[in-house]
């Protein structure tokens, strides 16, 4: 099949969605008719596009946790715990990781030893092989708008399974779910299995159910400069469009400098609202990811890195933002230290709520360049595909115009080394073959001059790594030892 | 030193692949070869690159939860491609949730790892125990 | 004895010191040429003033926590365990509550009973019991500087015997260790006794040693409006100066909204430069407090709190900033939470060292407003003592121009009534008899107004409660339950 | 209701005067008598006041921490003024640190008190109890 951005047909999709289906035994009982029916029947405070219609409006921002868990009792447990001792607003369910590579197999021994041990074995709910009813179970017990979070190159299967379940947002894209989170997986696949996903929103929207569509802003969350992470997000954004998509959350994962992170923010929604403008009614929302790169192991500098996470959301209006836990450092958390996260987030968001960062000439210089810098990538992504985005996003990674650092993916050209300036701000230390201008290639250098001068040293790898471990050991920047 | 061969990676459906590359930078930087299959590695693959390079250690790391599994059997297989005697590590975050270290430290050295390390742990420590494990004077 | 801004002269100075040193036993251990050779051979580390100046230079926020129990040993574990777990840069030693209204002999009944209870029954370290010896014995084990922070009216005796004991920083000052801390005490007493402890750390300085002194910030701690707190700081700081005081600093409490703190922050230095500058040598540092209200109860949005305090230090540049603890709302912290406010603190503090409020119309308005207030109410402090500022200002606060809320002391007008403004800076709702021009007073009465809309209720008292409350239950601002 | 007189303040060294400013608000809302004696109260203070005004209960405060010594003989020199049966509450942060609240308030109880509060009560809950230990109907 040959890809291309243009909206499937339902014939076309209606073809490869009886293989799909047949993936797992799981996939027989989707009845997309009978789907639309019960999505009919929620709540509106389930349904994710409404919430987020509402909070945009109120300029308010929403709170929502990771977590899932192998069994169905447990899991609902869980969210009902983070729903009434966090006061998450949204909902999530963190998908396990053998699923997200389509191992169900593998996925079903995890449930089984899971039962066994009295524990969850897996580090996320297996919705796949639960099962639709199963998804209806864990949606009928909560008060709030559920959400699918994974990290799945293939998430065809899981996405008609969680869907036709109740879930009312899907995280994801073809690439933001593939660079950083598989390692052979072509971009062409990726892109076209995401359309598939794309295309299925789409038709619920057609048959008048929103679904919310969030691309996963973080990529790899280490040192990813904002335009490299918003090219994909808009990218994707456009992807999701042309197939019918109306409801999209662009998501951006926290750098640390605040000028930056409200930069990226603003931009992000104001690059997207540009580059969509000719999809007619496309609701853009935004969600800020509370820092994703290592953190501290001691939960009160967690608590710090966490509350300035929350911080800048609130100052930089994202509509959401996904917090981390005291536990972050020691892998998945307690449902406890989860609430914990949730509810530091939450009186920080609500002590910022009536107030933003003002602007100023360096918060108007940063969204410049934020700006300038994902319209030259994205200008040669559109004529390497000869227009068609879709193409020219293949082509873009083999040509390294499109990179994202620190990616497993082989079909990622991987020649980006980013680094922090002296404010903390990340910049490109080695930019690859992104198709900068001169203006922006300076700009980045000066600024990492600028800090390899007040550091004594001259800027290279060993930088970049001081600034990846810098905030578990308590720094944003990561200073050479003294 | 003589060079010494190891083997290393990210086990089973891991796709944490930021501290991997910088645990390699590390192990290259004392002056190991270092043979990385990067992550979403089986263990076949850890094996047959360990007998492909005649390797002097397998180190596998583990990040996201799921260690517990995707490590059983591990030393068994070593034993059946005829590496006995390789030296065996193993790392990160590997299991479900915050647990008390010391009974997860013990299970896996009862699964046959002749040393496993918590979260945070700096590539300082298993260098230098590595080079004592191989007898590499400095 | 007739109150005057004067330096007053040795001969004085040592005939009221002998009276002081007869207060209670331990004050005849004091020997003044003794300390000076104590003090010379403390290292330049347990030097505040030294500590402070070098922060200053490097624009970097110290941190330092309350802390004090009954006995010595104990109290010296305490602060080595904030020193080693909390990564504390400076140390205190918070006083107990009976030697703060000079009750010696119940402070000592502490003593008694925390030694049989093997439990800290007083919620401070009675200096002056414990005497020169013991000061001396915490200050030798441990290795960084040690001030005095109390709450004592007439706090002459334990001066004497702290400094001498080697502390090396002292706070209060004869209206912030009065109005907040007294009922019956009245203002010309306060401000002699306080000269005393100014003309005694004047003393050390003409004998070349450094004592650093804090006029104490937040004064009642409860939406204090910065202009009130900063007239009192400055006033303090000259009075302290006339004495000989060489090193100096002043103190705001948080009020949550950022723009506000950050404005009030540089324009409490500014300020002080500018009526300072007639004293020649005056090193000016500032701290800022952590707010002072309400804290929730739940340890996980006191994180919040705590972290938001420490990143709008760091975004305002103050010189150091008292933090506090997880267990704010439960009273005197354990020594593990309170290490544990220390290190979400520093995690902060440190994640933001480079960073900084940028300037922007917002908060050169908010610095002029503070400035044009401050300013109006020294003016008439000045002409009501006919230029001399301690005389003025015991008639100052007679006439309600110098005015706190919420304060015990009668000797205070308390006619004021501060609310916070729709973003959460705090504003007069009432002015009392503050010496405001029509166009500050309008500023006020237009921002409160605004917020009543909001809120579509009149601005009034019940709005204050719900403001001093709303911390405690997550929000800035004490917005009406709907 | 019929007008029912409460004596209310901060016991021992303690200054903390905003609670206590606002506690009396709602109590005077409530539709009590309040007289309230403000912070820096020794135990006479309290005992007087109630003597003077014929009150029916005393609120003690304390929020820093020496209010287990300052408390200690409260109620037996309530008696031997002829207020054995005066309402006595007490409320606040009654001990130095974070201790468990169940024993915090045996032990309040045990000294003769009526009620004892924990940090962070809502007025609502004292004005309450108290309608109901003086028989105030509404």
């Amino acid at each position: 099949m040959e890809l291309k951005n243009e909206k499937w047909s339902l014939d076309k999709f209606k073809e490869i969605r009886e293989e799909v289906l047949q993936q797992w035994p799981t996939g027989k009982d989707v009845d997309f008719e009978e789907a639309i029916e019960y999505h009919n029947n929620l709540p509106e405070e389930q349904i994710m596009a409404e919430k987020l219609a509402e909070a945009k409006e109120e300029d308010v921002t929403l709170i929502q946790p990771r977590a899932g868990v192998a069994l169905i009792d447990e899991h609902i447990e869980l969210l009902k715990f983070l729903r009434e001792e966090g006061q998450a607003d949204l909902l999530p369910s963190t998908i396990d990781s053998y699923t997200r590579q389509n191992n169900y197999e593998e996925a079903e021994a995890g449930i089984e030893e899971s039962r066994e041990e009295g524990r969850s074995m897996l580090n996320g709910f297996p919705a796949v092989n639960h099962g639709v009813k199963a998804c209806r179970e864990v949606v009928e017990a909560l008060d709030a708008p559920l959400q699918v979070r994974h990290g799945t190159p293939d998430a065809r299967l899981l996405a008609e399974i969680t869907l036709a379940g109740g879930f009312t947002d899907y995280e994801g894209g073809g690439l933001s779910y593939n660079i950083p989170y598989a390692k052979n997986v072509s971009i062409e696949q990726t892109l076209l299995d995401w359309q598939y996903v794309d295309r299925l929103i789409g038709y619920y929207e057609e048959n008048g159910i929103k679904i919310n569509r969030e691309p996963f802003g973080p990529l790899t969350g280490t040192l990813v400069p904002p335009s490299v992470s918003h090219s994909v997000a808009i990218i994707e954004g456009l992807l999701a469009a042309e197939q019918g998509v109306k409801n999209i959350t662009l998501g951006y994962g926290q750098c640390g400098n605040l000028v930056q992170d409200v930069a990226a923010l603003q931009s992000l929604e104001e690059l997207a609202e540009e580059y969509l403008a000719d999809y007619e009614d496309v609701m853009l929302t935004t969600v800020f990811h509370q820092w994703m790169g290592g953190f501290p192991q001691d939960e009160a500098q967690a608590f710090g890195v966490i509350s300035w996470g929350a911080a800048t959301a609130a100052l930089g209006k994202a509509t959401k933002v996904i917090t981390k836990t005291p536990h972050e450092a020691m892998g998945v958390p307690t449902k406890e230290a989860n609430a914990e996260g949730l509810r530091s987030t939450k009186q920080v968001i609500n002590m910022l709520r009536d107030q933003s960062l003002l602007s100023n000439d360096k918060l108007e210089e940063e969204k410049e360049m934020i700006k300038q810098e994902t319209k030259q990538i994205l200008d040669r992504v559109f004529e390497l595909g000869n227009g068609d985005v879709a193409q020219g996003t293949v082509r873009a990674f083999e040509a390294g115009v499109l990179d994202v650092p620190f990616a497993p993916s082989k079909y990622n050209a991987g020649n980006l080394l980013p680094a922090r300036d002296d404010d903390g701000a990340v910049r490109f230390l080695n930019h690859g073959n992104l198709p900068f201008s001169d203006e922006v290639v300076e700009f980045h250098q000066e600024k990492l001059e600028a800090r390899g001068k007040s550091e004594g040293r001259e800027p290279n790898f060993q930088m970049v790594i001081d600034d990846i471990y810098a905030i578990g050991k308590g720094r944003l920047v990561g200073r050479p030892r003294s | 030193m003589e060079d010494k061969t190891i083997v290393m990676g990210v086990i089973g459906s891991d796709v944490h692949a930021v501290g991997n590359r910088i645990l390699q930078e590390a192990f290259e930087k004392a002056g190991f070869e270092v043979i990385n299959i990067g992550v979403l590695a089986p263990q076949e693959d850890f094996i047959n690159a360990a007998v492909e390079t005649d390797a002097d250690a397998i180190l596998v790391s583990s990040l996201y939860g799921h260690g517990e599994m995707d490590c059983k059997g591990f030393k068994e297989k070593c034993v059946e491609a005829g590496l006995e005697d390789i030296v065996l590590y193993v790392g990160g975050n590997l299991v479900v949730g915050k647990q008390d270290w010391e009974p997860v430290k013990e299970k896996f050295l009862d699964m046959g790892f002749d040393r496993v390390y918590p979260p945070g742990t700096l590539p300082e420590e298993p260098i230098a125990d590595l080079k004592e494990d191989l007898g590499i004077e400095e």
